[in-house]
């Protein structure tokens, strides 16, 4: 059988690669479809590293954590169309008028 | 009434309080009238507690309330009248009642005579208290005050720089001076235990203040004394000190303060007999003093430096005096030499009145008959200076001179007989250019010239026959006998310890000093008389010579070379490299280091969200880096 | 065991829902009305807050448990709610603002406050984070008129879902390796354990960091200023307070026992605090040595606020950190109430230049501000002064001199700053004219309030300070 | 205790008498400068008056703080607790009696903002007596430090061209040093907690009970870092002459005269009887420092070419010698140092007056504008004289008296260290008087300058009383001196009990330097 | 069996994500990350938790993915993305980023037990007692998670509700 050190290594490269999204991306939208990897990430690890009864548990929490993103989207996305309205992009290099 | 000497220094000072609280309300007049009367008052008190002591009364004693006191610490206000102080008190208030006379005439013209006359009061309010303290820290208030009055009264006409830097000058350097009476006062004070004369003399005599310290002390003491009376190598101040008023010339700077310092010495010869090596000092500077200080006075042109010269090398003498162990006899030169000196320099100042203020000698000439009250008056005190016999000055210096003699000290005894040709001699060659030759003066000076009023030629009376007579209380009646009057007086309290000389010694060294004093007015005859072009060829002949005497041996500019331009030039340097430079760079560049810290902050803090993730994740990295590690 | 404790919480909930109806129904005329439902709201919370005082309520099997530092931190926010709305009246109609919206999503935020300092159940903690994130990139857009709201909220909409997702794997790992959701599970497992447990520490850094995010913890902070600045002013006000307060009492929740009992978990996550409360110090500090604009200024000092916040965790002292929060609630919000008065008709914020001469054209003003900016500097009498006492003398009774050294020379450096702006507004003349709107009572109300509790604190703090004793003297 | 007025807490009614004053100011109509004035001269005034009374109802022979109030506050040992001894006695009357006078200073030369400046400067006066009046550690703190808001205040707003630079480092300078303080006073009370196990910042409490030698060392060095930036010693000076020169005439007058004693006074009152042990060993290292101080400071007076910068490096010279005596640890030099500390405040107060009337008669202060005022100005030329005087310690005022104890008690410890001190008699006399020919003597600058006149009667009013409490304290400083006696053996004591090696060391000389008088030799 | 599903699905789950780093057009973007999670989704399967999975799919995968092409199409990025320049920054990132795998790793191989056989869990797949779990001891959570949801609603109107909604 698989070993869950292999779920959680697995879990680990996702989260990895999906911060490494965050930075390889430029535009908000994607640069938040990293985010979700990052937590889809946190989520299989939560189920790798529960066993017995506790496995239960993960998955409610699973079911929060996808909650969670899912508000998050809707308020991403309506912060990604206010920028958009107001710039006609969403670059996000493109936001630097608060600096310094 | 004698009872009441305490208010000997007290009743000038109340005037002098009152003239300088309410200065503008007094007359010209009224202002005088207090000044006067206050030091005459105050001349009675100290003459009715004179007489109380000749009547065998050892000493009158006035404790007032303890002044300053911490720990071991004690000063307080307490006067003593003893004999020494008597006689100080007599000169001062004498000579202080008639310079005030002479000034309400002298000054009857000035800007400001009630602040005059003020300051005048506190001086004499100042010099009683030196001379009556009996309480070393009380002495040098009076010490000190009578400094500040004497800075006050040479700047009195202070619109003048040159006064104005005179007075300051003055101070300073006599400032320079009582640092180091101050330190001295201080080994006396943690030795000793207590502040009052009795008790530091007694410790000295008793042994219990170790040689070492008491000459150390001692040395110190006379160093602040060097300076107040203007010996080498703190003499620079008097003759500059001339830019003051000329009675305050004739008071301060030849009559009392500048002998403030011998007094000293005289108060304490308990610790300076304790002393060998500092006695030694004081005679060597008194000597040396004498001499210089009277080849000074041979080359100035200016009356009244001729004059603080010569006060500089008389009190030489008095200080050889105190050195050689006849300190009665350094007393006794010191009251001739108030009563002559200032008669000189109260002549020299109806001289300058009469010229509308001209104190060049080579502007002056043939006064002889224009001034006939000032002439003679001068000329005795010429003559007593000079030490022709018979006159005061011939008995005081003699005195010194020969216990100089007895004591074996030869080389200060030849100094102080060169010291003595010479001052005949700059006497004269002063009464030569001033009273006899031709009139040099601006023509229309001339016209003006007028003998002084009444105040001021009657004080000139009165101190030539004092400068005459006054030598007779210290006539011995045989030669070799200690018993002389001034001597004897004073025995208690300065008894003596140099030896007296042989009789025939004695009578050698008499002729020697006479003959010395007709040398010096027969050379002045020579020069300025009989062939006036010498002196120039003189001059011409040895060049070297003249400069070095005509610039005061270069002392003063020794001074600003090396003590004043470093000290000013390196304070200028360091306080733009230390203070500006170092310190408050160090302060700016810390405050320059932390902007530019946040200037690379905010640099960092380039809006670029990718930054932002960045450092999270750089400080995410490092975190779990210190978990796991 | 009482259902009692959720009172206070589903009546800020209950406020927030009657104002977004309010807005969403009657529009502009529902302003006022959607503004005082909500301060009713708040009212009502505070006073559930009071009766549940030392009544230890609990529910949901303790996921919720009224103690009294959750009971305190509520009050907190409960008078920082109220204190927003109040600056926000005049506020949003000038910046084309609902204001129903706002206090709806400001009330939606300080539920989810209430309930991230309400719990020691990390799911619960993470779940109350994300209700105030998810209003608080709301709130910081809601100005949409502004370039510079929408940047601030994207900004933070961006980099707080980076933090969350770390939150969320971290939580993952504390999970499944602890079996429990406790706030004192993982480390805190049992007796001293001799190694350190890889798998909860790692967990524990990975939540710490989330929460050094949501503190502003240097290099964790990078976001708070551009935020911040791009945020409404009152919403500004809201966010350099709340959250960081929150967080920090969630933090001190796990570290302090951590931290307490010693061994090799302490002497991790000890020097690891410690070296990030020096950091944010200064790096708050210096940076805000060079802002012209006030608020961003103040931007920085709420960062640097953070890291002596941060020593009173470190020391493990709960009474210092509350009363340095309730001290810094005043002041801050004083501080940027009168930001909010100085805000022109055109919508910039205050520069330094601009605040030159108003100490004489608004004597009043620049006093309130100067007395703010001398608390957060921590002049004596004043509150800021006294905080910092509690909480450095605190750090130095445990040991932390090094780091209380640290913090009082990065205190010296905000007196440079401070100050500078004390004296723009003193001593140098007006270049423009400030106008400045009078017609604002319920401004004006704030910041007397915040004076009067800056100086009230400072001086005589009195039953305040025994409360926060007595409240934290079974907690640690 | 207090017999004078018993039942009424007058050292409270002092300290916050002057706070009460700056309230009711704020409520005066603004516009109306007169009635600002006057209720601020009356309210100082009426706290001077108080300060005589205590200062008459002082006892002295306990040599125990008197006039007690103690009342707890923010609990743990952050109690109120003032009361006046011998040490501070005469300092809380020194700054009652410069405020009012400072600010009869300001009458005219102050037209902007007279209601902030004259609350201000009760504010002040609040936190200077607050200072001198604490005895307990945090509340001398707090008010130690409340006491920059306004100075920085006075300064900033009603100061010179660089007053930005000026206040920020004299703020930051300050703070630097009384931060670290503060930091040492949380290790006192951490160790003190651990040691007794209460809290307690009660100052006689913790001299008590003496903190180990290692702890000593850095709690010395912190407190005294901040009393040294305070005194200021050298090197820590240089903001003093940018403050000053950038202040108004007010502010200088009560920061060289009362501020700067607060860092000597903080030796006397804290750092000293707090740490014995460390202090006895840093007292030679500090007493080099304090004797190149005064041969520093006179130097530097001597180039300097403004003149409020002059004074200041006098008072830096003159403080530099305040501290040689606080560090001789003696009783004579104590004494001294106490008095000369109100003698310092006396006089350079009067000095910076004098200053602020030539400038405001002038528009400026660079000496070199300046000369012959004496002439328009005899009055003024002379009070400006007399406190030149007082400054340079002529003997008969009440400098000299001061001096005379600081260098005897120095002397005693140290003889190299009285030597190099005395040379401040020297300097003094030099850059003073030096300043005094080139400011009132010589050729009249400017003679058609018709606002030289001499002094009016407000001028007057506050430089009189000083000038004439400077021949008085010469002649009676026993006045003075009899006050404290109790308090520095009492002082002194509890230095030797708890560093008995170190003090006897330094003063092997003779039984009990503190106590008993030696035996009287013959008188 | 089970191994080569993981293999597979994991395999895919990895690539996905890569691929979504690599390509630079948005949509595909989301339609890799579509196959992502829907590989998730299995490996969810894989571990006893057929709820998750399934919440997986239709959550992640049918709903929020899909609002996020939405979002594509809306914004019109369908154009591709400039190519990085700020290479320095990328360095550092993925510097870090593998220092940041290194230390998970590290951590998974400390964890005890996580090496041994894979945990099965009969509980997790009952459904029932999921439901139950979610309604008792997690029904606070639950509470907040609408309350969340609510957030999100009311963040939405204001942000991007129509303009005069205000």
């Amino acid at each position: 059988m698989i070993p869950p050190l292999a779920f959680f290594v697995l879990a680990a490269v996702l989260f990895v690669l999906g911060v490494v999204a965050f930075f390889v991306k430029k535009d908000l939208l994607t640069q938040f479809m990293a985010v979700e990897v990052m937590l889809n990430a946190g989520n299989l690890a939560f189920l790798a590293l529960t066993a017995g009864p506790g496995r239960a548990n993960a998955q409610a929490i699973v079911l929060f954590v996808i909650a969670v993103a899912a508000a998050e989207a809707v308020v991403g996305l309506s912060v990604i169309v206010l920028v958009f309205r107001r710039r006609k992009s969403i670059r996000t290099d493109e936001l630097r008028d608060l600096k310094g | 009434m004698d009872r009441l000497f305490w208010l000997v220094p007290l009743v000038p000072g109340a005037s002098a309080l009152l003239l300088m609280l309410f200065g503008r309300r007094y007359s010209r007049r009224a202002a005088a009238w207090q000044a006067c009367g206050a030091v005459l008052v105050s001349f009675v008190l100290a003459a009715a507690a004179f007489a109380r002591l000749a009547g065998g009364q050892a000493a009158l004693e006035k404790v007032l309330p303890v002044w300053i006191s911490a720990g071991s610490f004690e000063a307080s206000f307490s006067l003593a009248f003893d004999r020494l102080a008597a006689v100080m008190a007599l000169v001062v208030t004498g000579v202080g009642s008639l310079v005030h006379v002479y000034s309400t005439s002298y000054m009857a013209d000035d800007k400001a005579p009630t602040r005059y006359f003020a300051f005048l009061n506190l001086f004499t309010f100042f010099m009683l208290v030196l001379v009556l303290a009996s309480d070393i820290v009380l002495m040098f208030v009076g010490w000190e005050g009578v400094g500040l009055c004497s800075y006050l009264l040479i700047g009195f006409w202070f619109d003048r720089p040159a006064a104005a830097r005179a007075g300051l000058k003055a101070f300073v350097v006599n400032r320079v001076g009582d640092a180091a009476f101050l330190v001295g006062l201080l080994v006396l004070l943690t030795q000793v235990g207590s502040s009052s004369f009795a008790a530091i003399n007694g410790a000295a005599r008793d042994g219990r203040l170790s040689a070492g310290l008491a000459t150390l002390a001692a040395i110190l003491l006379f160093a602040g004394a060097t300076g107040k009376s203007a010996q080498i190598p703190l003499h620079v101040w008097l003759p500059d000190a001339m830019e003051g008023p000329t009675p305050v010339s004739a008071l301060i700077h030849a009559a009392t303060m500048v002998t403030a310092g011998v007094y000293l010495v005289c108060r304490l010869n308990g610790l300076f007999a304790a002393s060998p090596a500092a006695s030694a000092v004081v005679a060597w500077v008194g000597a040396v003093t004498a001499a210089a200080a009277a080849a000074l006075a041979l080359v100035q042109n200016d009356i009244k430096r001729v004059l603080a010269y010569s006060t500089i090398s008389q009190i030489g003498y008095m200080f050889i005096g105190c050195g050689v162990g006849a300190t009665a006899a350094g007393l006794f030169h010191l009251t001739t030499h108030a009563f002559f000196k200032s008669l000189l320099f109260l002549a020299a100042g109806s001289v300058i009145h009469a010229l509308g203020g001209e104190q060049d000698m080579r502007r002056m000439g043939g006064l002889r008959r224009r001034l006939p009250l000032t002439f003679p008056a001068f000329l005795v005190g010429a003559l007593a200076i000079s030490g022709v016999p018979f006159l005061s000055g011939f008995f005081s210096k003699d005195a010194i001179l020969t216990s100089a003699f007895a004591g074996g000290h030869y080389v200060i005894y030849g100094l102080g007989l060169a010291a003595a040709v010479l001052t005949a001699f700059y006497m004269f060659r002063l009464v030569y250019l001033t009273f006899y030759g031709p009139a040099r003066m601006e023509p229309e000076a001339g016209l003006h010239i007028h003998e002084s009023p009444r105040a001021m030629t009657v004080p000139l009376i009165i101190l030539a026959v004092l400068a005459a007579v006054s030598g007779l209380v210290g006539l011995r009646v045989l030669p070799g006998e200690p018993a002389d009057l001034f001597g004897r007086f004073l025995e208690q309290v300065l008894p003596r310890t140099g030896r007296y000389p042989a009789p025939p010694t004695e009578i050698a060294l008499i002729l020697a000093a006479t003959a010395s004093a007709l040398l010096g007015i027969g050379l002045a005859f020579l020069f300025y008389r009989r062939s006036p072009g010498l002196p120039a060829r003189l001059a011409g002949r040895f060049p070297g010579a003249y400069r070095l005497l005509v610039n005061g041996y270069y002392v003063d500019a020794a001074y600003d070379a090396v003590v004043v331009r470093p000290l000013v030039k390196g304070a200028g340097w360091t306080y733009r490299n230390l203070d500006l430079r170092l310190i408050d760079g160090a302060l700016n560049g810390s405050a320059a280091g932390a902007d530019l810290a946040g200037r690379g902050l905010s640099a960092v803090q380039s809006g670029l969200v990718r930054d932002y993730a960045l450092a999270f994740l750089l400080g995410t990295v490092i975190f779990l880096g210190v978990v796991l590690l | 065991m009482s259902f009692l404790a959720l009172a206070p919480i589903l009546a800020v909930v209950a406020g927030a829902l009657i104002s977004l109806l309010l807005e969403a129904f009657l529009g502009r005329k529902g302003h006022e009305l959607s503004a005082t439902a909500a301060v009713v709201s708040l009212l009502a919370a505070g006073y559930f807050i009071v009766r549940s005082w030392n009544l230890e309520l609990g529910y949901f099997a303790a996921r919720l448990s009224l103690d009294p530092l959750a009971l305190l931190l509520m009050a907190v926010f409960v008078v920082l709610g109220a204190f927003v709305i109040l600056m926000s009246l005049a506020y949003a109609s000038r910046r084309d603002i609902a204001l129903g919206q706002l206090c709806g999503l400001l009330l939606i935020a300080l539920a989810g406050l209430m309930i991230m300092v309400s719990s020691t159940d990390w799911l619960v903690v993470f779940l109350g984070l994300e209700v105030l994130s998810v209003a608080s990139y709301a709130l910081t857009g809601l100005r949409r008129s502004d370039p510079a709201s929408s940047e601030a909220a994207a900004k933070y909409f961006l980099m707080g879902s980076f933090a969350g997702a770390f939150f969320v794997f971290g939580l993952a790992i504390l999970f499944g390796t602890s079996g429990s959701m406790s706030l004192a599970s993982g480390l805190s497992g049992g007796g001293v354990p001799s190694a350190l447990p890889a798998g909860p520490a790692v967990g524990l850094g990975l939540i710490v960091a989330a929460l050094f995010f949501k503190i502003a913890v240097a290099p964790f902070h990078m976001w708070a200023p551009d935020v911040y600045e791009g945020a409404p002013t009152p919403v500004a006000a809201f966010l350099t307070i709340a959250p960081k307060a929150a967080g920090l009492v969630v933090l001190l929740r796990v570290l302090a026992p951590v931290l307490g009992r010693g061994g090799t978990a302490a002497a991790v996550f000890g020097p690891v605090v410690s070296a990030a409360a020096v950091l944010t110090m200064f790096a708050g500090n210096l940076a805000a040595l060079r802002q012209s604009s006030v608020k961003r200024l103040l931007a920085y000092s709420a960062i640097a606020h953070s890291g002596y916040l941060l020593v009173a965790v470190a020391a493990g002292d709960g009474p210092g950190l509350v009363f340095y929060l309730i001290a810094y609630l005043f002041m801050n919000a004083g501080a940027f109430a009168v930001l909010t008065a100085l805000e022109g008709d055109d919508g910039g914020t205050a520069t330094l230049d601009g605040l030159a001469g108003l100490g004489r054209r608004h004597p009043a003003l620049a006093a309130c501000l100067a007395v703010f900016l001398l608390s957060l500097a921590g002049f004596p009498p004043t509150a800021g002064f006294l905080a910092k006492f509690y909480v450095f003398s605190g750090a130095v009774a445990k040991g932390h001199v090094v780091l209380v050294v640290a913090a009082v020379l990065a205190s010296l450096v905000s007196v440079a700053y401070y100050l500078k702006v004390i004296m723009v507004m003193y001593m140098k003349d007006a270049a423009a004219d400030l106008t400045i709107g009078r017609d604002e009572p319920a401004l004006w109300l704030v910041v007397f309030l915040c004076v009067f509790g800056v100086v009230q604190l400072g001086l005589w703090p009195g039953n305040l300070l025994t409360l926060i004793r007595q409240g934290s003297s079974g907690l640690f | 205790m207090n017999g004078l007025l018993p039942g009424v807490p007058l050292v409270t009614l002092i300290t916050f008498l002057p706070l009460a004053g700056a309230l009711a100011l704020l409520f005066v109509k603004p516009g109306s400068d007169r009635a600002l004035r006057l209720l601020a001269l009356a309210v100082s005034f009426a706290t001077l008056a108080l300060s005589l009374g205590l200062f008459l109802g002082f006892d002295g022979a306990s040599g125990l703080p008197e006039f007690v109030e103690r009342a707890s506050w923010l609990g743990r040992g952050l109690d109120y607790h003032v009361g006046v001894d011998g040490l501070s006695l005469s300092l809380v009357l020194l700054a009652a009696l410069l405020t009012p006078i400072a600010l009869l200073s300001s009458w005219r030369s102050v037209d902007r903002r007279v209601k902030e400046f004259s609350a201000f400067m009760l504010l002040l006066e609040t936190g200077m007596i607050g200072v001198f009046v604490s005895l307990n550690l945090f509340l001398f703190y707090v008010f130690w430090e409340a006491m920059l808001i306004p100075m920085y205040f006075l300064i900033g707003i009603w100061g010179g061209r660089r007053r930005a630079y000026a206040t920020m480092k004299f703020v930051l300078f300050t703070m630097s040093g009384s931060l670290l303080m503060l930091v040492g006073i949380f290790a006192i009370q951490a160790a003190n907690f651990r040691a007794t196990g209460a809290y307690s910042l009660t100052i006689a409490d913790l001299a008590a009970a003496p903190f180990a030698p290692g702890l000593q060392t850095w709690l010395f060095l912190a407190f005294g870092l901040a009393f040294a930036v305070k005194v200021p010693l050298f090197p820590l000076h240089t903001w003093l002459p940018d403050a000053h020169v950038e202040a108004p005439t007010a502010a200088s007058v009560l920061l060289a005269a009362v501020l700067l004693k607060m860092g000597a006074y903080g030796f006397v009152r804290l750092g000293l009887p707090l740490f014995p042990q460390a202090a006895a060993a840093f007292a030679p290292a500090l007493s080099v420092l304090a004797v190149i101080g005064v041969v520093y400071g006179g130097l530097m007076a001597l180039v300097q070419k403004d003149m409020k910068s002059l004074v200041a490096y006098s008072s830096v010279s003159h403080m530099g010698l305040i501290m040689l005596a606080v560090f001789s640890l003696n009783f004579e030099a104590t004494e001294g140092a106490l008095f000369q500390m109100i003698n310092h405040g006396l006089s350079t107060g009067a000095l910076f007056l004098c200053v602020g009337i030539l400038y405001e008669r002038t528009g400026t202060r660079v000496i070199a504008d300046h000369g012959g005022a004496a002439a328009r100005m005899p009055i003024f030329a002379g009070l400006f004289l007399a406190s030149m005087l007082s400054s340079a310690g002529l003997p008969g005022l009440n400098g000299f008296a001061g001096e005379i104890l600081c260098f005897f008690g120095i002397f005693r410890t140290s003889r190299v260290m009285a030597v190099l001190g005395v040379s401040t008699v020297i300097l003094s006399a030099v850059y003073l008087l030096g300043l005094y020919r080139r400011v009132m003597h010589g050729p009249l600058k400017a003679p058609g300058d018709r606002r030289l006149c001499d002094l009016d009667r407000r001028e007057l009013a506050m430089l009189v009383p000083i000038v004439v409490l400077m021949v008085f304290l010469g002649l009676f400083p026993g006045t003075v001196l009899r006050k404290m006696d109790a308090s520095v053996s009492r002082y002194l004591d509890s230095l030797r009990k708890q560093a008995p090696v170190a003090l006897t060391s330094r003063a092997p000389a003779r039984p009990p330097l503190w106590s008993a008088r030696p035996a009287e030799p013959e008188r | 069996m089970t191994l080569a599903v993981f293999v597979v699905l994991s395999a895919v789950c990895v690539a996905a994500v890569a691929a979504m780093i690599l390509s630079r057009n948005p949509a595909d973007n989301a339609l890799f990350l579509v196959v992502a999670f829907a590989a998730l989704g299995g490996l969810f399967g894989l571990l006893d938790s057929p709820f998750a999975a399934v919440a997986q799919v239709l959550v992640y995968a049918g709903a929020i993915m899909v609002l996020f092409l939405f979002a594509v199409m809306m914004f019109d990025l369908r154009r591709l993305e400039p190519r990085s320049r700020k290479r320095v920054r990328l360095g550092l990132a993925s510097a870090l980023a593998a220092l940041l795998l290194a230390e998970l790793a590290l951590a998974g191989i400390r964890i005890s037990g996580l090496a041994g056989p894979a945990w099965r869990s009969a509980e997790a797949r009952d459904m029932a007692r999921l439901g139950r779990l979610l309604f008792t001891d997690y029904l606070y959570p639950l509470e907040i998670s609408a309350l969340l949801l609510m957030a999100a609603i009311a963040g939405a109107l204001a942000l991007a509700g129509r303009k005069d909604a205000g």
